[in-house]
């Protein structure tokens, strides 16, 4: 009976299948490639940028005081002298959510990034460890699941704001209070994805071909594993800056968050949600920034997903 | 056309939409099968075998991919601007499919008795008891032994010789006339492989099907086929019966594909280093014009090039694509090295 | 499958005791207490708070104060509000019927909007319908719950005046006017709720069909003859639903928790919102039970998870 | 204000060329409150017997439908006696009822007795040593029981027994009940006491069911089950209570005022926050009354507009006023942290900084911007006018002159702005609890002081942390571990008395009574303490009046307290609805006689 090797007599002489003349295209140019495919992906990448330079040199160029308060223009609807509008005091509400929103898009990103951080390593150790770490891992990551945010964050608000307070200023100290407080949070959904992954990409013969070639453990896991579950983090990097920022808000809702003359998003919207009906400016711009901002934050998230997902390929 | 000729594929052209534009998969392809016939369509992976038999069942997704041009008529009728409807009463009622890959080609949640189960409902409209006993009966009849639990099983407590029995099972279960085998044995190891190629001829024998079967190994074109058709970078390069074609393949393709076949048969003294056909298959996104073979073959000249080599009647049911096919025939074309 | 049951259930028994034990010493240090209105009113001695926070032990240390309160809670005693002085279990028990008939119908209701929508905008991946059903996706959880929520209140309870906008817990009408004076003042918490639930759920069913839906077994499906709908019904949802409902089951806890701020808009008295003013007034047995009860819901949760996720993929053995 | 100009006021009232409400209005000015006013008027003999302060009740609509009241605190218990909070004695209040209760202009009003003991009725003894209560004979306890002088006694016992720890033990002290006879009880005091309308009057005066609290009067007083399930005399009976959440009440078939209750069910819903409150009547009016809107005036008034209700404002004696710490909150002695014995604060030492302080203070814009009407700017609470109501406003804002008297004391300016003087700077920290209007208030000040160089920094606390008396949190307003502080002090007890021993020096706050004592801003004044004592055991109730006016003096013109705004008692309530409240008792002090019009 013949051999079953197959017939395909084509000899690789190590010219790669596909002729034609494209350069040798890197992952990370192929990853912008299709990543500028996805439109909405792009449009929201450039908001983002408007964003985030607006909040950063917006207060360089808009230089009116956040906290000048002139009563006889209270509650005044958007006009020249007040682009956005002011609050119940007449302090320029353009000039507060530069301000603000320099605190809220550092809170969202900062959180993020301690939340990343901590999943990672969490859901990293977990799943190439196996066996009683991870057990005890998974333990820990079900036990922060089930604790009420909420005492925790009194608790942990109230023992370290003055020892914080006194080293760093208010502003920051509160800024790092909140930002591991959130982060410490919305760690625990990363670590269940990095684990998932590791654990369905450590039997793949790619990363068993690397042990064979003798890569140590955190050689495989770093250049191996985790380049490739790159797309769920991210996909949940972005989940969790819109976490980040509207729990920022609803710190605020409880009077935990800044100190109350520091005008955060939140805060704002705190502030005017009573007046919605009356002087809907003041409560509508600070919304429109955390949605503008959530939203493209998520759609940038969607287009890297793809971009960085071969499998997806879209049609 | 004779009432002997079940499935008559013509001039079909299959193109699939890519970033980079049209890719010609199936660029004018014709195949036919008669009634309990069995054709091996031959060639290289990426050759447009196994989208030209998925394009008889509709099976290809469209969008991104289309199908340009071409009839493909079934019994007569051309399937090619039937709707979902129509489509649904020719799969697996008159045309059944078998998968290559066994592993995958079952649905895990579902027993397999269910799965086979539903093709028969589906045309014959059977109670859910006698559906299942269908089933069972389909399981004994594929080899598969006590079929009557067996059929309460879920795929992964089968190995991977069982499952493409039962993917066959399932193909066989409404006991269609013609069978499409898409690599049935690429990805089961050699043992396996024979036990299902037998049993695709026991059932051939006994229910009278024709059967269209795809593979890239000459061995089991070898053992199967009546009829081969070699295609080559989305075309057929040569069609002959199979006696004629390992005898005397006329066109240089197929000559190399043979001639790449490991002999057991040869004495030990004879062994010569295997001989490999050099170059690379042709981008299908614009393929050269003439002979697509052309930059690879060694009896390549420049009039190959100039237009795309017709399909000629070269002997018995024997047609070629290759200008020169006679003068290698006759060992009269001199091996003129690679052609540039 | 009962042996498995066992050991998941002997496992939670101590985690179930660290989130406690954790629980507890969080409490004693935060900061609060529960008789704070006593303190502005210069009429009351202080005399009387401080031996009523003796009554109550709360100078005891914490330790004594947990043991105290485990060894109780064993009994099947969940201990008295500091506050209301009503048994906690029974407090619990008063607010659970609202938190499952509001909280319960929102994911429903979420359900129901996101599984249809997913699977649909997969089917046809970056047609129109997929881009509106994405962008809506991400509107739906970028708002934060208590502005839409309080959008809800200005259009339907004042400019139209429609809805009733503070929920109440027992309605005087009876029969169908019960039914549908129920109906009428939970449908915007629902809403709200459901909405911001339903967003996050349809981008994760989406990405879950998508996943199935290039499958081999579902190009055999086709190739049977059976009708796409069914194709995608029978093969494609039914496995898709594998990760899905395993993720809901996962979510249900934070549904209880993460209506706090609904709860708090239209004073719909849940479990949320019963933790939130305990928080705020520091009754250390209300937190403690409904902590409690949080932890055991997350890991009975996770354990229906698993059975769910073994009854869905046959493939799972309970070894 | 000397003790004759006060004998010449109440002769001219005597003579009735000087109004009760006048003389009344005068106190106030003085920092009395009206009940003490009228208590004064009523031991001189100059106070007309039971004059009408109630309105008439002639309900006009047919009697029935439902009564709904929202309050954005939930009541958690029903017995009057461990009420923490207003909230949860206003709901006791619905079922239980007092001998007597406040009107809101200060007299008392007869309700489980007979009538008010006065002078010429000889229920009250002259020299004040005594007073006789005779008890309505026709009252029945919801559960069909007679009332009786004996649940009067066991009420007085319950609530001075200190193993009960009830809140109102307060009213009860230093004092003796006899029972003449089954509706006739007598107290007898030790001293003669100008305030003896303390005891069973009022919130905390509440009567409680003899033959139902009989043996939980001890330790066990918190598990008896009429505490979630009250049987009193009110105009309505107890139906179902879900803590935190509503309560539900219904008529009393037989209560002892004919023509009453007026509605079929009364429903009390707690929970959210006090704007969407104030809408849910004034806009979409799904309940009748909504209880102490905080709320800006601002959006009162729009909601108002909508013309389906009205905002009730009543005048009080709660006010919100600024504390300057006499301790230096940054130096830590053994732990505790402004400790008054041992240190002075370094920059509110100085008086010009505190006349400065007192200056930046913008009343009339915070009155005017954010309480609006639920907060008339008074600089005359607690400050000492030199005749009652003269012209001269001691208070003024004034920038400029904050500078100059700065200057004048050698604050120079300093790095940043900021003045400072011998290593001293002028930075504080100023906390207040979490509330919008406080929180907007703290941003008009901390604007002000800036522009006078001096800085603040802002911190805000949610309430239970604020008022918490937990010794281990640093961040309690009894601590008062930071510069300034603002908060409203209640003044429900009508007796200043104790009310003024918030500024004595043996009262001050510390670690040694765990922070338990009253004088929270460690403010010591030797003057003020021995006036105190004169006040304590002052038998002649005008010469006790002028030390307190005394008193007043000394504590304002230090200006370490400078009172911002008075705090009437702001409710909302639909058109038709005809409530009757009082500032000096609880909101359903009069549940019974709330009618609505056709």
């Amino acid at each position: 009976m013949a051999g079953s090797t197959p017939a395909s007599a084509t000899a690789s002489a190590g010219v790669p299948a596909s002729g034609g003349d494209r350069p040798r295209v890197g992952p990370w140019l192929e990853a912008w490639r299709r990543f500028r495919k996805h439109r909405l992906a792009v449009v929201s990448a450039v908001i983002l940028a408007i964003l985030v330079l607006g909040v950063a040199f917006g207060p360089l160029i808009w230089t009116v005081p956040i906290d000048e308060i002139d009563f006889s223009k209270r509650l005044d609807g958007p006009s020249w002298e007040h682009p956005m509008g002011t609050d119940d005091l007449g302090q320029d509400l353009l000039a507060r959510i530069l301000y603000g929103g320099r605190i809220s898009l550092a809170v969202g990103f900062a959180a993020m990034f301690v939340a990343l951080v901590v999943g990672v390593l969490v859901g990293a150790v977990a799943g190439m460890a196996g066996g009683k770490t991870d057990a005890a891992l998974m333990w820990l990551t079900d036990l922060f699941l089930s604790l009420p945010q909420l005492p925790l964050l009194l608790l942990i608000i109230y023992l370290f704001r003055d020892s914080l307070v006194s080293v760093v200023g208010p502003e920051m100290g509160v800024f790092i209070l909140i930002v591991v407080v959130i982060g410490g949070f919305n760690w625990m959904q990363v670590a269940r994805l990095v684990r998932a992954q590791f654990f369905s990409l450590r039997e793949k013969e790619f990363v068993e071909a690397a042990r064979a070639l003798g890569a140590s453990k955190t050689r495989m896991v770093l250049v191996h594993i985790l380049p490739n579950s790159l797309g769920p983090i991210i996909v949940a990097a972005t989940i969790d800056i819109a976490a980040a920022i509207i729990a920022e808000s609803t710190l605020s809702f409880l009077g935990l968050g800044f100190p109350p003359d520091i005008p955060t998003w939140g805060r704002l919207l705190f502030d005017a949600k009573d007046n919605l009906d009356f002087a809907p400016h003041w409560a509508l711009f600070p919304g429109l920034m955390i949605f503008l901002t959530v939203l493209s934050i998520n759609f940038v998230g969607d287009g890297l997903r793809d971009a960085f997902d071969p499998r997806r390929v879209k049609s | 056309m004779t009432e002997q000729r079940l499935l008559d594929i013509q001039g079909l052209k299959v193109h699939f939409r890519t970033d980079d534009g049209w890719v010609r998969a199936v660029d004018g392809v014709d195949i036919g099968v008669d009634r309990g016939e069995t054709v091996c369509v031959v060639g290289e992976s990426g050759c447009g075998k196994t989208v030209t038999a998925k394009s008889v069942l509709k099976l290809i997704d469209m969008p991104p991919g289309k199908i340009a041009a071409g009839k493909i008529l079934w019994q007569g009728r051309d399937i090619v601007p039937m709707r979902a409807a129509e489509m649904r009463a020719i799969r697996s009622k008159e045309i059944g499919f078998i998968f290559q890959e066994p592993m995958t080609s079952l649905n895990p949640v579902y027993t397999v008795g269910y799965q086979i189960a539903e093709t028969v409902r589906q045309h014959e409209g059977l109670s859910k008891r006698a559906a299942t006993d269908r089933a069972a009966e389909m399981l004994r009849l594929v080899n598969i032994p006590n079929p009557a639990k067996r059929v309460h099983d879920y795929p992964h407590q089968f190995s991977g010789g069982m499952r493409q029995r039962v993917v066959i099972a399932m193909a066989l279960a409404c006991n269609p006339k013609l069978i499409i085998a898409d690599e049935p044995t690429t990805a089961l190891d050699v043992t396996i492989q024979a036990g299902i190629l037998d049993l695709l001829n026991e059932m051939k024998e006994r229910l009278g099907m024709a059967v269209l079967l795809i593979t890239h190994a000459m061995g089991v074109v070898a053992e199967t086929a009546q009829r081969v058709v070699v295609m080559y970078a989305g075309q057929v390069v040569e069609e002959a019966p199979v006696a004629p074609l390992f005898a005397r393949p006329l066109h240089p393709y197929t000559q190399g594909l043979i001639r790449s076949i490991p002999r057991l048969d040869l004495a030990a003294t004879e062994h010569k280093r295997l001989e490999a056909i050099p170059g690379a298959v042709p981008s299908l996104l614009d393929p050269p014009r003439g002979c697509r073979f052309a930059a690879r073959c060694r009896y390549a000249i420049p009039e190959c090039t100039a237009a795309p080599p017709p399909l000629r009647e070269l002997g018995a049911g024997h047609f070629a694509a290759c200008i020169r096919a006679e003068e290698i025939a006759e060992g009269r074309a001199q091996p003129a090295g690679v052609a540039a | 499958m009962t042996q498995y049951l066992i050991r998941r259930l002997l496992i939670a028994i101590p985690s179930i005791l660290g989130i406690s034990v954790i629980l507890f010493a969080v409490l004693a240090l935060a900061p609060g207490d529960p008789f704070e209105e006593l303190a502005t009113n210069p009429a009351i001695p202080p005399e009387v708070r401080q031996n009523l926070r003796a009554s109550l032990g709360l100078d005891d240390p914490i330790h004594v104060r947990y043991f105290a309160w485990l060894t109780s809670m064993l009994r099947g005693d969940w201990g008295f509000s500091f506050v209301s002085r009503i048994p906690v279990d029974d407090l619990i028990l008063q607010r659970l019927p609202t938190t499952i008939a509001v909280i319960g119908a929102s994911q429903v209701l979420a359900i129901c909007i996101a599984i249809p929508i997913g699977v649909f905008a997969a089917t046809r991946p970056y047609s129109i319908f997929d881009q509106i059903a994405n962008t809506l996706a991400f509107v739906g959880f970028s708002l934060p719950t208590f502005f839409t929520g309080l959008l809800l209140i200005l259009l339907f309870s004042i400019h139209l005046d429609w809805l009733p906008f503070v929920y109440r817990t027992q309605l005087d009408s009876t029969g169908w006017q019960w039914w549908w004076d129920q109906v009428r003042q939970s449908i915007m918490p629902v809403t709200v709720l459901g909405l911001f639930q339903g967003a996050a759920l349809v981008r994760f069913v989406r990405s879950a069909v998508l996943d199935v839906i290039r499958l081999d077994y579902v190009t055999t499906a086709r190739a049977k003859g059976i009708p796409e709908s069914a194709v995608t019904l029978r093969h494609i949802v039914r496995n898709a639903m594998i990760p899905v409902v395993t993720l809901l089951a996962l979510q249900m806890p934070a549904v209880f928790g993460g209506a706090i701020v609904t709860e708090q808009i239209f004073r719909v008295p849940g479990i949320g919102s019963l933790l939130i003013s305990a928080v705020l007034a520091n009754d250390t047995p209300v937190i403690m039970a409904v902590t409690f009860v949080f932890a055991c819901l997350v890991i009975l949760f996770n354990l229906i998870a698993d059975i769910l996720y073994g009854w869905l993929d046959p493939r799972i053995s309970y070894r | 204000m000397t003790e004759d100009d006060l004998r010449h006021l109440i002769g001219r009232v005597k003579r009735g060329d000087l109004s009760r409400r006048g003389f009344v209005r005068r106190m106030a000015a003085l920092g009395l409150t009206a009940p003490m006013a009228t208590q004064l008027l009523a031991v001189t003999g100059a106070a007309p017997a039971a004059a009408q302060s109630v309105p008439a009740y002639r309900p006009t609509g047919r009697r029935g439908g439902a009564l709904r009241i929202l309050y954005w605190q939930a009541s958690t218990l029903l017995n009057p006696h461990f009420a923490v909070g207003t909230t949860n004695q206003d709901s006791s209040r619905v079922f239980y009822e007092p001998l007597a209760g406040w009107a809101t202009d200060g007299t008392l009003h007869p309700i489980l007795a007979e009538r008010i003991p006065s002078v010429e009725n000889g229920d009250l003894a002259a020299d004040g040593r005594s007073v006789t209560w005779r008890l309505k004979r026709n009252v029945r306890w919801h559960d069909g029981q007679q009332f009786t002088a004996d649940d009067c006694i066991f009420t007085f016992e319950f609530a001075r027994n200190p193993q009960v720890g009830s809140v109102s033990s307060g009213s009860y002290m230093d004092m003796e009940i006899r029972k003449l006879d089954d509706f006739t009880i007598r107290l007898d005091f030790p001293r003669p006491t100008p305030f003896w309308a303390d005891a069973f009057v009022g919130p905390s005066g509440q009567i409680i069911p003899r033959h139902l609290f009989g043996n939980f009067n001890g330790p066990n007083s918190r598990d008896a089950p009429t505490n979630l399930r009250p049987v009193g005399t009110s105009a309505y009976r107890f139906v179902s209570f879900a803590p935190g959440d509503t309560l539900r009440a219904e008529a009393n078939p037989n209560y002892y005022l004919e023509g009453r209750p007026f509605f079929d069910t009364v429903e009390v819903k707690g929970g959210g926050d006090a704007v969407s409150a104030a809408r849910a009547v004034l806009q979409t009016a799904d309940f009748d009354y909504a209880w102490n809107l905080q709320v800006e005036d601002e959006i009162l008034l729009r909601l108002e507009a909508a013309n389906r209700g009205r905002v009730n404002i009543i005048e009080g004696g709660n006010i919100e006023f600024i504390q300057l710490n006499a301790a230096d909150p940054n130096r830590e002695i053994d732990g505790d942290r402004s400790v008054a014995a041992q240190t002075q604060h370094p920059a509110f030492r100085d008086p010009a900084v505190r006349q400065a302080m007192a200056l930046l203070v913008d009343r009339e814009s915070v009155s005017r911007f954010i309480y609006g009407r639920g907060g008339p700017a008074t600089p005359n609470f607690l400050n000492n006018p030199p005749r009652f109501r003269s012209s001269n406003l001691p208070m003024e804002f004034n920038v400029a002159r904050a500078n100059e008297v700065l200057d004048r004391a050698g604050w120079a300016r300093g790095q940043g702005g900021i003045r400072q003087k011998d290593g001293v700077r002028l930075r504080f920290v100023f906390q207040t609890s979490v509330n919008a209007p406080r929180q907007r208030t703290q941003q008009i000040i901390r604007q002000a002081c800036q522009r006078a160089g001096i800085e603040l920094e802002l911190k805000a606390v949610t309430p239970s942390v604020f008022f918490s008396s937990d010794v281990a949190n640093p961040d309690t307003f009894t601590k008062f571990w930071a510069d300034m502080q603002m908060y409203t002090t209640t003044m429900s007890q009508a007796d200043p008395q104790r009310f003024m021993n918030q500024y004595v020096s043996w009262e001050i706050a510390s670690r040694a009574n765990s922070w338990q004592g009253r004088n929270i801003v460690r403010w010591r004044n030797e003057e003020y303490d021995r006036v105190f004592r004169e006040a304590e055991s002052e038998l002649d109730t005008v010469k006790r009046a002028a030390l307190f006016i005394r008193m007043n003096d000394l504590i304002c013109g230090s200006h370490h307290i400078i009172p911002v705004v008075s705090r009437p008692l702001v409710s909302a309530s639909l058109n038709n609805l005809r409530p009757v409240l009082s500032a000096w008792d609880s909101t359903m002090w009069m549940l019974s006689d709330w009618w609505r019009e056709a």
